[in-house]
């Protein structure tokens, strides 16, 4: 089992090293903001992994909510808790990139404000998953993650009208992007896209590990014999 | 103010979080690993 | 422990009351009940023995379909959990009572029957006052139930399970603290309606009560059914 | 057969006409299964406002932490003029959040106290029934609350709508259901949590920010006569009903997740 992880990890471990190296040198340094910019490299590729996450999470927590099966529930939190860590990406890539564009860390932006809404939202997801009891976690948070799931075109909807109200700064996005700089977009989204499915898997193996722990202990406190 | 500190420091803080990431993930199933070997023992 | 075979001579043609097939419930890793298949026919009084988690409570609240089997089913007057309104047409039929009563402190006997009737879909207060007076109650009698004694509760708690006149009764330790006297009374008013045709389950420790009541008892052991005797072996019972 | 007087201790065990009449009757039986809905509904909603009129204790103390909450706000935020029609939207709908989160709390105290759930689960009423009887009480009690709390706003940041006035209602109404719904459903999520007072605000905010924002600053359009609030009163609406939707949908799941 453990050469194919070690080829996933090189075949990674290169994919993200060839983003870095177009994200850093090959695409063409943009007029107004200058090299700044290429932060976009980063912070819009990890924005779309998230975003793929949480719809896997939501199609998992769909599966579960039908089948139960606990390999539904194990991929509905791993994709949950990978997705919340390349959202906390695009949470402080983005006022990092605002400073020095528009010298203030943070703007109601609209999408900033919908990124950091979201992050409530699955933060709040896998704070509910740890403080459920035992058997029915995974069904109280497939609910959740349905609830969760629905609300995203309302936050979205509701923040870009609300900035289109008092418009403030508008992060990064204007103007028309040369060909090099969606190259390197790509080439980055699609080394985290693989670097994502790897974090997924030892993430995986976490929560079937941590399964058989929780089992041995309710099978260690039955057997002494505590009434049931 | 010279923007460029700004470029490096996202990339790095993405390398950060991601790195934190995968160490709670080794540490958590290290912890798993040895409290399923004591019960085995037990 | 294989379960030994039914010797009871199994009623012909009517449908069986209850019939679990491979009926299996997991807990994590723990298996409260280990591939239970069994039939249960109707119009008879079971009393399900056997001690604490042996998977007694487990089975009866599968049978009810509070709990839904890790595999296996169980099918109750023909129809089975899970189909599309077949669960619902079932819960129709079946009156539960276990240990937290499922009734409101609150409110007085006659007010908690007269909502138990309205989830059932009657209106018939008649029949809530009829409930209470089966089981020695009085109707009139507006204390709220959180000051009844316990003896009280617990036979409240059996009419409200009676109130839709179900043909499938599932007891979970109705006896439980109740004096002498009452369970005396409950256990014939049980009788009465094992008579009249009703298919009842009593799961129990005090199984001296039902001793000639009861037509089989039904030993229960790790997960499964150990034994299905008609007469009642007192030594093994506590 | 012992003829067992009806007190209170005695069993009755005489045979009489009772027990003939609880003999199975054979052919009826099967049909009545279903309950019919508006029944269980109603029955439950009327339920839950007699025990709360019999026992009031809930809504005293709400109406009195509602006073709290706006008294409280009223001290922290001090406009004059122009400025408290911008901010009293945000403030009002902030100080009706807080009132609801904790009356959405109470909303299956009742239920688990006395360990009914499985009451429901075990009869033939349709879970939604149940959920919407819920839904509706909270509904009926957030209202009362604002009710209440609306005048001391009023006169606390003296108040003059220059926009349509009667939208006010219909924003307040779209906006109550709009985190009662989720309340009340999230309320019987967190029964199952440890440390549940807090879990319920901390699933209800994130998902209800949209809502939020719509009820401000429809709010505020309508206080300060700008613009027109049509947007966030659609929004309200199309929110309102993809999460009852949704609701009812996935309650039965819940209630039954033992």
């Amino acid at each position: 089992m453990k050469t194919p992880v070690l080829i996933a990890i090189a075949v990674v471990v290169a994919l993200l090293a060839f983003g870095l190296y177009q994200g850093l040198v090959v695409a063409p340094t943009e007029q107004t903001m200058g090299d700044v910019q290429r932060i976009f490299y980063y912070h819009v590729p990890s924005a779309w992994t998230g975003i793929l996450l949480f719809t896997a999470n939501f199609f998992a927590s769909i599966w579960y909510l039908f089948r139960r099966t606990t390999v539904s529930d194990s991929i509905a939190v791993t994709t949950a808790e990978v997705g919340l860590v390349f959202w906390t990406i695009v949470l402080i890539t983005g006022p990092i990139w605002a400073r020095p564009v528009w010298g203030i860390w943070w703007t109601w932006d609209a999408r900033l404000t919908s990124t950091l809404v979201l992050w409530l939202i699955y933060v709040s997801y896998l704070i509910v998953r740890r403080f459920s009891s035992g058997g029915q976690t995974a069904v109280l948070a497939a609910a959740l993650a349905v609830f969760g799931f629905a609300d995203v075109p309302f936050v979205y909807l509701s923040i870009w009208y609300f900035r289109t109200q008092h418009p403030q700064p508008v992060i990064g996005g204007g103007g028309k992007l040369d060909p090099a700089m969606w190259h390197a977009v790509l080439y980055n989204w699609l080394a985290f896209i693989a670097f994502a499915l790897v974090l997924c898997w030892f993430r995986y193996q976490l929560e079937r590990k941590q399964r058989d722990v929780e089992e041995t202990l309710a099978l260690e406190s039955l057997l002494e014999g505590s009434p049931r | 103010m010279n923007p460029i500190p700004f470029l490096y420091a996202a990339y790095i803080v993405t390398w950060v979080i991601h790195g934190v990431f995968i160490l709670t993930l080794v540490t958590r199933y290290r912890k798993a690993d040895r409290e399923l070997r004591d019960f085995q023992k037990k | 422990m294989t379960p030994t075979a039914a010797a009871v001579p199994q009623a012909a043609e009517p449908v069986p009351a209850v019939v679990l097939t491979g009926l299996t419930k997991q807990f994590g890793r723990f298996a409260a009940l280990r591939n239970v298949s069994a039939e249960f026919a109707e119009g008879k009084l079971y009393v399900i023995l056997g001690e604490n988690g042996a998977g007694k409570s487990t089975m009866l609240r599968a049978i009810a379909g509070l709990l839904r089997p890790t595999n296996g089913s169980v099918s109750v007057f023909g129809a089975q959990y899970g189909g599309l309104d077949s669960g619902r047409w079932i819960l129709g039929q079946l009156g539960y009572m276990a240990h937290p009563s499922l009734l409101y402190d609150e409110m007085s006997a006659m007010e908690n029957l007269i909502y138990s009737a309205r989830l059932h879909g009657i209106d018939d207060e008649a029949r809530c006052s009829d409930a209470i007076r089966l089981v020695g109650l009085d109707p009139a009698l507006n204390r709220p139930v959180g000051q009844y004694s316990q003896g009280m509760r617990q036979r409240t708690s059996l009419a409200r399970a009676l109130l839709h006149d179900p043909r499938l009764l599932l007891l979970d330790e109705p006896f439980s603290n109740v004096d002498v006297a009452s369970a005396r009374g409950m256990v014939q008013l049980l009788s009465h309606m094992r008579d009249a045709g009703k298919t009842i389950f009593v799961v129990t420790h005090q199984a001296r009560l039902l001793a000639q009541a009861a037509d089989e008892f039904v030993w229960i052991h790790s997960g499964n059914i150990e034994s299905r005797v008609t007469t009642l072996d007192l030594e093994l019972v506590q | 057969m012992r003829a067992g007087s009806v007190k209170d201790g005695a069993m009755s065990t005489t045979p009489t006409a009772t027990t003939a009449a609880m003999a199975v009757p054979r052919a009826p039986a099967t049909e009545k299964a279903i309950a019919p809905a508006p029944k269980v509904l109603f029955a439950t909603l009327m339920k839950d406002l007699r025990l709360e009129w019999r026992s009031k204790d809930a809504i005293n103390s709400m109406v009195f932490f509602a006073l709290l909450v706006v008294v409280v706000f009223s001290f922290s935020f001090d406009p004059t003029g122009d400025d408290a029609r911008r901010i009293a939207g945000g403030l009002i709908w902030v100080a009706f959040l807080f009132a609801a989160v904790v009356a959405l709390g109470q909303t299956w105290a009742r239920e688990i106290r006395n360990q009914v759930l499985d009451a429901y689960r075990v009869s033939t009423a349709p879970a939604n029934d149940l959920f919407l009887a819920k839904a509706l009480g909270n509904f009926l009690f957030v209202t009362v609350l604002e009710v209440v709390m609306t005048p001391l706003f009023v006169v606390f940041y003296n108040l003059r709508v220059i926009g349509p006035a009667y939208l006010l209602p219909v924003v307040a109404v779209l906006g109550t259901w709009a985190l009662v719904v989720n309340g009340t459903f999230f309320a019987a999520i967190s029964l199952r949590t440890r440390s549940r007072e807090v879990m319920l605000p901390l699933i209800l905010f994130p998902i209800s920010i949209p809502a939020l924002l719509g009820m401000v600053e429809a709010t505020k359009i309508v206080l300060t006569g700008e613009s027109s609030a049509k947007f966030w009163i659609v929004l309200l609406a199309v929110y309102d009903l993809v999460f009852t939707t949704v609701c009812l949908t996935l309650f039965e799941t819940v209630l039954d997740a033992e």
